[in-house]
């Protein structure tokens, strides 16, 4: 049968990995029609998803993350995967966090790739070395850290003013100040308590002054482009995902030498996690199911997981997986996310849209990006503007 | 014996009236194909967001109809309102700029000059770029650290500072030089069209009455060009609405949503962000504008010809 | 009230193979009235634009009172202009452009708005005064032209066909109004018109062109009665002047020529006696409408009037006269009869040939041949 | 009007000489920096500036834009869908030109009652943002079956491209005189044979205007290319879009603006060839109104 | 050979508010020439295009020899027309042109050819015929779209000004070539013409029109010598007749009526004793041009002429005559003198005054007073 996904793994790596992919599925007889859209963090792609959708002709798999994936459940357009899922044993193979994720209703509705943790503080030794620092573990000790640097005259934080990296770096700094409790409260659960909060007020302070190490040049740059700024030594640190990774691989960097990878300040054995998945639509053609079905079950063998995950910088979804072929920054990982899921410590990235709907989160986009980019910044005016926009969204 | 002889006239006018019949309806039938599709594609679907901006449509439409929630929501949305004024700003200095520059290129164009063809074409060929191209490259020029700026610099003019892409206040501003670079060329053209069809007598009178180059231009020349301005404002207008994948290229909106515009805005509310009845709301208040600004250039262009 | 020298003008235009103008010279006293004639495209306008100083010429010069103005721009050259197409300003109201013209001369408000008013009045279009041209009719649209240049006092007017679009009862009118406003005020103008009756009534004198080159300029008198050439004949008057190749004889009456008409009779004309060198020799006779006349008892003892009987061929009653048409050694002659003595078609009538006046002209040289 | 206009070397001319020189090089700058870019090597692009020239001149940036480049999990390119583009395109721009010239003619030289409303709400069609249609026009093109063809996309950009050539031709059939018609008419020729044998003859300019600007903004589309294309028939901007944002690895500038001039040239070319016929067709009627 | 009846035909276009034609009446009888005058914008082209079929009427009809066309297509209705814009095909040359509507109507190639040169011969246009219009002169695209019309052999011609863009010389030229064509083929023919010497010499009948009325509808001598009204005397005629208000009295010798020079001198001229019932009254005079002459022998013995001396305000030799100014009751009246005896202006002359032909109306009503 013939299998159209929808992706926007469009240059690259994630391109190789997707290639691969590819082959995979041709090597058990299928077509693979290929459907990139890239850009804009995968908004091009969701508004060709619901046109298709909408016209009658959805694709096979389509790249859907987090809460998206219920609602396309809801509106009855994804398929049941259970029998792929009992025959390969899903429900054993993946952490429950991550698979209530992928199902609506008790079933499984699509399939996970991999987890990116998002709270990474990425480092350039060198510069740390040469401004006589070291890697700082807790905001305090980052603001201390980040002096220094800025008196070296490096840039401390390297960023891209772009609404979901401050949402990023905004997603780290409320861990850190809030802990995975009261980060759920807020960002999954919604609790006006919490979100309404002096500590809240806390974290927007907290949040203005990390983002005060920012060059003045960071708005629109995007995310590579900063990262580029900490391999040429230019900045010192860079808060982003796992996928960050790809950009020293591709410079020809080692992990723990010449760069490092650490926690995000203040979070260490916390993870924000982010999951890429495939959501399955319902098909007509028996042949395009099976071919639909083997394209789900692939993409959880490990072969892909290790190939995929190598290449985008994640860790695979499978927690039985041998992690000797990763690097440490992944290996670290693996070992975080499995100790924080039984802690309590996991907690879902809502600047990636795990924790909640699209459109809640895009209002905190509104009020962090837009309190980012004012020229006066006022903690305690935006925590309202924050719980007036969460609740005009509810 | 009468009604015998009537008969074959009456035959030949029956089918005369046939034939007449077909060509009174000709006409109609061949702008009736437009007109379906124009009317469902336009209007149809612009009656089916009306009505989706009534109900609380989220991910995919629906039909549960809150009155007038969205419009109420939208009106109290901090960033609609960026929007919209980031709306006024660009469209009117983008128009406005541009039918400056049109009139003056196209004027100083006007005066005999030599390789006016040349000059004429690379003032039109940044038409034939998309906007996604205008907006990439013209990002790259404003950046500071890798474009104008760093030039500059490069070129020994350390204190030159020229960084209004990344200031919030000022982003909308590069939106409308990159705009204006595109379209500006176009309205010359439009202008230059225009000042050639001038009656070139109307000219020669104003000389002998006295008037001086500037006074022609200014009192004679541009005044009677109106239709020109018009003709340029209705494509520059369609440009301004239309400017979506330029803000997208250069700024995504950004910095934060400083160069947010309503299309932007209806964009990610309808398909990014699940709330496809405010998007609706929002393209209805868009649509409301648009109207209020075209139906009296539509009037004044009915009562006019009328005159003629 | 000035003096208009025009010295050998010539103009080329750019990009054009032919020489449009091919060396006029005309001297225009001060307070003249010239009308300048010639067949569509022979160079009027260009002639009228090149002294408003529109068209740079190519060779010449143009001299205003003693001063060369050639290059001078047109704004200083003080002259006022009624253009072949109106030109009027469309996005101005006829106020407007009337006002134009003083406006930029820095004319106070108050006298502009008198002077409109008294051109405007002058010309029959006051109720017009704030509509905008696109909404007048043609003949409108003309008097609003020719007010903006009357609002002005320039030293010379330059009219170029500024009535070719009235209806026949306006146009008498108006050129009433011009011929007393020149009366009147003096001004040197020179006028281009199509109109024969417009260009014999109002020149003091006229200005022959035909392809760029001056054929004959005199008082309407003498272009009309002694034209210089066989183009001047027959481009002056209506209808036209008919021309008949004829052969001059002598007999004992003095010199003669003899016309055949169309039933072979043959008619014997007396001749001026300054065609003595042409005898036996071919001429052709150039004979006017009015020449051919029925019977009229107070001309008939002149001897150089004679009477035929000819078959009229065409008649056209014209209102106060009737045309008619009858042959003359195979060419249609028209001939002006009396309304009051119809003539039909097909009937014999009895013509009386007034010889005083008519015109020969070699058939070489096309020139007429002086007495 | 030129020739009322009197040249010489005055200071003024050199004042009007020196701002349009200065336009052009405003002008020219993008597409200046846009192709120097497109013959660097990435080095060279971080390591000089906008104007810098290219330490050695290379196109790999070009062959790798046209025949090697990732869009997507092939990386051939941009070749395909240059192609692509065209297969869209050329029908697209043909049948909205033909329709507009018909439309056209029948609003002006064929006004029925109510025609002159019908052309106005078709001018409204002109400002209606695209994105509010997309989802209304999937669900048609899906009840129609031409859901993801070439076909559905031809369609759309006809449906959105007509009403402006609508109104080109509409204009300058209107400032034709409506007296050719009548004698056409008299002579005895029908609706058909006027608009051929009278018209359309006459209508060359204004069909270049209508060409050009239907060939800008159809080749030029991204929204509807991307939303309406499917995988393999997506038009070069969506191609070029993919190949830009790039979501890891070194930003490949020569690569980028290599494409984007690629995606470029037909349109340039479109412009630089056929301009002044744009200009002709202008002054001769469309602007008028 | 048709004839063609107009039966109170209305037309109000489109967004209009006025009715531009308000009822108009003609019966044509078939080979009939009616020429349509009137002033500029009264309807002449509106009826013209009615008839073609090019513009609906929204009242009355058109009936063809005794069928009602007013619902067929233009095409059907086997007329042809001259625009009065021309209305060539830019794009055709010369020659397909005039071959276009015989292709349409499938006219055989080599008849079409014979039939374009025969037509082009006729027009003097011959050389033209592979050159496209936007290269001939006004009147050479005028005599083209003659040719369109009469490459046709229609049951109706209509022209429309198909003469005004031609130079004297050519006008007159055509103007005759019209005539005989109509003597030759007998077509019916309805001619729109703003030269009063067309319309007098070419027509059957004169239709008047004014602001979509019909004012008067009669031969070209009725219409000349008996306007209906004061608006038809005072637009036929060139100069027009000049109107004079007097009050009709009644002396041993008849009826009469005094007018009064500029000095004050006073003149009675004898009136028509239809003007019995008006004695007392005031009436309007109206006097043509060539009524008011220098003495002349032949016509002193009749008792409706009479003479005075006035002073000469104006005189305009128009190469025939001179046309002379004076003043009569404080009104400019013309006069048509001979060229042969001139008058300077300010002198007094010695006027004949005939009063046989001259018109009176009522100043209420403005009609004419009916024998
Ligand atoms: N701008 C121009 N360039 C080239 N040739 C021109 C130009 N204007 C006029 N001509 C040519 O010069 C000649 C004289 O033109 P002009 O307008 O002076 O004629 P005219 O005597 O005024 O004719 P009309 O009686 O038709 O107004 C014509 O042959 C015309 O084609
Ligand atoms: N298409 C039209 N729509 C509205 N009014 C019109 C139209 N055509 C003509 N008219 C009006 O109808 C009236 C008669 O016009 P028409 O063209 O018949 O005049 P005309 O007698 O031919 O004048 P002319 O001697 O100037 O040619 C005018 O007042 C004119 O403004
Ligand atoms: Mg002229
Ligand atoms: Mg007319």
């Amino acid at each position: 049968g013939e299998v159209e996904v929808l992706h926007w793994w469009a240059a690259g790596g994630e391109a190789r990995a997707a290639a691969a992919l590819k082959e995979m599925m041709e090597e058990q007889g299928h077509t693979w029609k290929d459907f990139a859209v890239a850009g804009g963090g995968g908004e091009a792609a969701m508004t060709v998803l619901k046109t298709r959708a909408v016209s009658g002709n959805p694709p096979a798999a389509a790249q859907i993350k987090g809460l998206d994936i219920r609602e396309w459940a809801e509106l009855g357009f994804l398929t049941n995967l259970d029998s792929v899922a009992d025959a390969e044993n899903w429900d054993q193979l993946i952490p429950p966090m991550i698979s209530d994720v992928m199902k609506y209703e008790g079933e499984y509705v699509a399939v996970p790739v991999n987890v990116h943790r998002v709270n990474w503080l990425w480092v350039n030794p060198e510069v740390m070395k040469d401004a006589g620092v070291e890697v700082p573990t807790t905001l305090d000790e980052f603001f201390e850290v980040a002096d220094k640097l800025k008196a070296e005259g490096y840039i401390p934080l390297a960023h891209g003013g772009q609404p979901w990296q401050d949402a990023t770096v905004f997603d780290a700094v409320a861990l850190a100040e809030l802990g995975p409790e009261d980060y759920r409260k807020a960002f999954v659960e919604h609790d006006m308590d919490v979100i309404n909060s002096d500590k809240m007020e806390e974290v927007f302070a907290q949040f203005a002054k990390v983002m005060s190490y920012v060059d003045d040049d960071a708005a629109g740059r995007d995310w590579n482009t900063a990262t580029g700024m900490v391999i040429r030594g230019e900045a010192a640190m860079q808060i982003m995902g796992d996928w960050a990774k790809g950009e020293f691989t591709a410079a020809g960097l080692t992990p723990g030498e010449d760069y490092l990878c650490a926690p995000a300040p203040g979070t260490a054995g916390q993870f924000t996690f982010n999951v890429d998945s495939f959501a399955m639509f319902s098909l007509t053609e028996d042949e395009d199911i099976k071919a639909q079905k083997d394209l789900a079950r692939t993409i959880l063998e490990p072969e892909f997981q290790t190939l995929f995950n190598q290449n985008k910088g994640s860790i695979p979804v499978r927690t039985d997986m041998d992690m000797g072929e990763f690097d440490i920054c992944a290996q670290a990982s693996m070992e975080t996310f499995k100790a924080s899921a039984d802690d309590g410590g996991l907690v879902p990235s809502f600047s990636h849209g795990l924790a909640t709907t699209s459109y809640i989160q895009g209002q905190i986009f509104d009020v962090v990006t837009n309190f980012v980019n004012s020229s006066n910044p006022d903690p305690v005016k935006t925590t309202d503007q924050l719980a007036a926009a969460i609740q005009s969204a509810m | 014996m009468e009604h015998i002889q009537r008969r074959p006239a009456e035959v030949a006018r029956a089918s005369s009236d046939l034939m007449d019949g077909l060509q009174r309806w000709l006409p109609k039938l061949v702008v009736a194909p437009t007109f379906i599709l124009v009317g469902i594609g336009i209007y149809g679907y612009m009656l089916w967001t009306g009505v989706l901006s009534f109900t609380n449509s989220s991910f995919l439409p629906s039909y549960d109809f809150v009155g007038l929630d969205q419009y109420a929501k939208l009106l109290e949305s901090e960033r609609w309102l960026v929007a919209s004024w980031n709306l006024a700003i660009f469209g009117g200095l983008f128009i406005g700029i541009c039918l400056l520059f049109g009139v003056v290129l196209a004027t100083f164009l006007d005066q005999r000059i030599r390789q006016e063809g040349a000059i004429r074409t690379i003032y039109l060929y940044p038409m034939a770029l998309s906007m996604i191209v205008t907006g990439t490259v013209w990002r790259w020029i404003l950046n500071p650290s890798l474009g104008l700026e760093k030039l500059m610099h490069d070129w020994g003019w350390t204190s030159f500072s020229f960084d209004w892409l990344v200031e919030s206040d000022f982003a909308i501003y590069t939106i409308v030089m990159a705009a204006v670079w595109q379209a500006s060329g176009f309205v010359m053209a439009l202008f230059l069209a225009g000042l050639r069809g001038v009656d070139s007598s109307i000219i020669r009178a104003a000389r002998v009455d006295g008037a001086s180059l500037p006074v022609i231009y200014w009192k004679i020349l541009l005044p009677s060009l109106r239709p020109v301005f018009f003709s340029s404002v209705m494509v520059l207008a369609h440009i301004a609405i239309k400017s979506f994948d330029l803000v997208m290229a250069m700024t995504s909106g950004g910095p934060g949503y400083s160069t947010d515009l309503p299309a932007v805005f209806m964009y990610a509310h309808t398909f990014t962000r699940g709330q496809m009845g405010l998007g609706s709301a929002s393209a209805m208040l868009m649509l409301g504008a648009i109207l209020a600004l075209l139906v009296p250039y539509l009037y004044s262009e009915l009562r006019e010809k009328r005159h003629d | 009230m000035s003096q208009l020298e025009l010295r050998d003008i010539r103009k080329t235009y750019a990009g054009a193979h032919d020489e449009t103008l091919k060396g006029i010279n005309i001297d225009i006293s001060s307070g003249e009235f010239l009308t300048l004639v010639g067949p569509s495209g022979c160079g009027k306008s260009t002639l009228m634009n090149s002294i408003a100083g529109l068209e740079t010429i190519t060779g010449g010069s143009i001299v205003v009172n003693g001063k060369d103005i050639s290059a001078m721009e047109p704004k200083d050259r003080d002259i006022a202009m009624v253009f072949q197409s109106y030109a009027l300003y469309p996005t101005m109201s006829v106020r407007e452009n009337i006002a134009f013209g003083l406006k930029i001369r820095g004319m106070p408000k108050e006298e502009i708005r008198q002077e409109v008013e008294r051109v405007a009045d002058l010309l029959q279009i006051s109720p017009l005064l704030d509509k905008k041209p696109s909404r007048l009719s043609g003949g409108q649209q003309q008097r609003v032209a020719m007010g903006r240049a009357l609002a002005r006092r320039p030293k010379i007017y330059l009219f170029d066909e500024p009535l070719s679009n009235l209806d026949a009862k306006l146009r008498v009118e108006m050129r009433t109004e011009i011929k007393k406003l020149h009366q009147r005020l003096k001004t040197t103008i020179v006028y281009v018109t199509h109109d024969q009756i417009e260009a014999m009534t109002l020149a003091d004198r006229i200005a022959v062109l035909k392809g760029g080159e001056l054929q004959q300029l005199g008082t309407p008198k003498e272009v009309y009665d002694t034209p210089e050439n066989l183009f001047v004949a027959s481009f002056m008057g209506s209808p036209s002047m008919s021309f008949i190749g004829v052969t001059v004889e002598r007999s004992e009456a003095g010199l003669s020529v003899t016309v055949e008409g169309n039933d072979g009779r043959e008619l014997v004309l007396p001749a001026p006696e300054y065609l003595e060198s042409w005898v036996g020799k071919r001429v052709v006779l150039g004979i006017r409408p009015e020449h051919i006349s029925q019977p009229d008892e107070q001309k008939r003892d002149n001897g150089m009037v004679t009477e035929g009987r000819f078959t009229v061929e065409v008649t056209e009653p014209t209102g106060p006269d009737v045309l008619a048409v009858i042959r003359l050694n195979d060419i249609d002659v028209q001939c002006r009869l009396d309304a009051e003595h119809p003539v039909e078609w097909g009937e014999e009538a009895e013509l009386m040939f007034d010889m005083r006046k008519v015109v020969f002209f070699d058939p070489e040289s096309e020139k007429r041949i002086r007495p | 009007m030129t020739d009322v206009v009197r040249s010489g070397f005055r200071p003024s001319r050199i004042a009007i000489y020196g701002v349009l020189l200065l336009a052009c090089l405003v002008y020219l700058i993008p597409l200046i920096v846009m192709l120097i870019t497109s013959f660097k090597t990435p080095m060279d692009i971080r390591t000089g500036n906008l104007l810098s020239l290219p330490a050695d001149w290379t196109v790999v940036g070009w062959t790798k834009a046209w025949s090697e480049a990732c869009t997507g999990v092939q990386c051939q390119g941009v070749r395909g869908f240059f192609w692509n583009s065209f297969k869209m395109t050329v029908p697209a721009v043909l049948i909205s030109t033909l329709l507009g010239a018909f439309n056209g003619y029948v609003l002006s030289k064929w006004k029925f009652k109510g025609s002159d409303l019908m052309f106005g709400m078709l001018l409204f069609g002109c400002f209606v943002p695209f994105q509010v249609v997309l989802l209304p026009m999937a669900a048609t093109l899906g009840k129609l079956g031409l859901a993801n063809t070439t076909a559905g996309l031809v369609l759309v950009h006809v449906i959105y491209g007509v009403a402006f050539t609508t109104l080109f031709f509409r204009n300058y059939y209107v400032a034709i005189p409506d007296a050719l018609v009548k004698a056409a008419r008299l002579d005895g020729a029908g609706f058909f044979t006027i608009f051929f044998r009278i018209l359309l003859p006459l209508s060359t300019p204004i069909f270049m205007v209508s060409l050009i600007w239907q060939f800008t903004q159809i080749w030029n589309d991204f929204l509807f290319g991307v939303v309406f294309a499917s995988g393999d028939s997506q038009p070069i901007t969506v191609a070029l879009n993919n190949l830009v944002n790039t979501s890891t690895g070194v930003k490949e500038y020569n690569v980028d603006m290599a494409a984007a001039m690629i995606a470029a040239l037909p349109t340039l070319v479109v412009y630089i060839v056929a301009g002044k016929y744009f200009i002709r067709g202008l002054t001769a009627g469309s602007v008028k109104g």
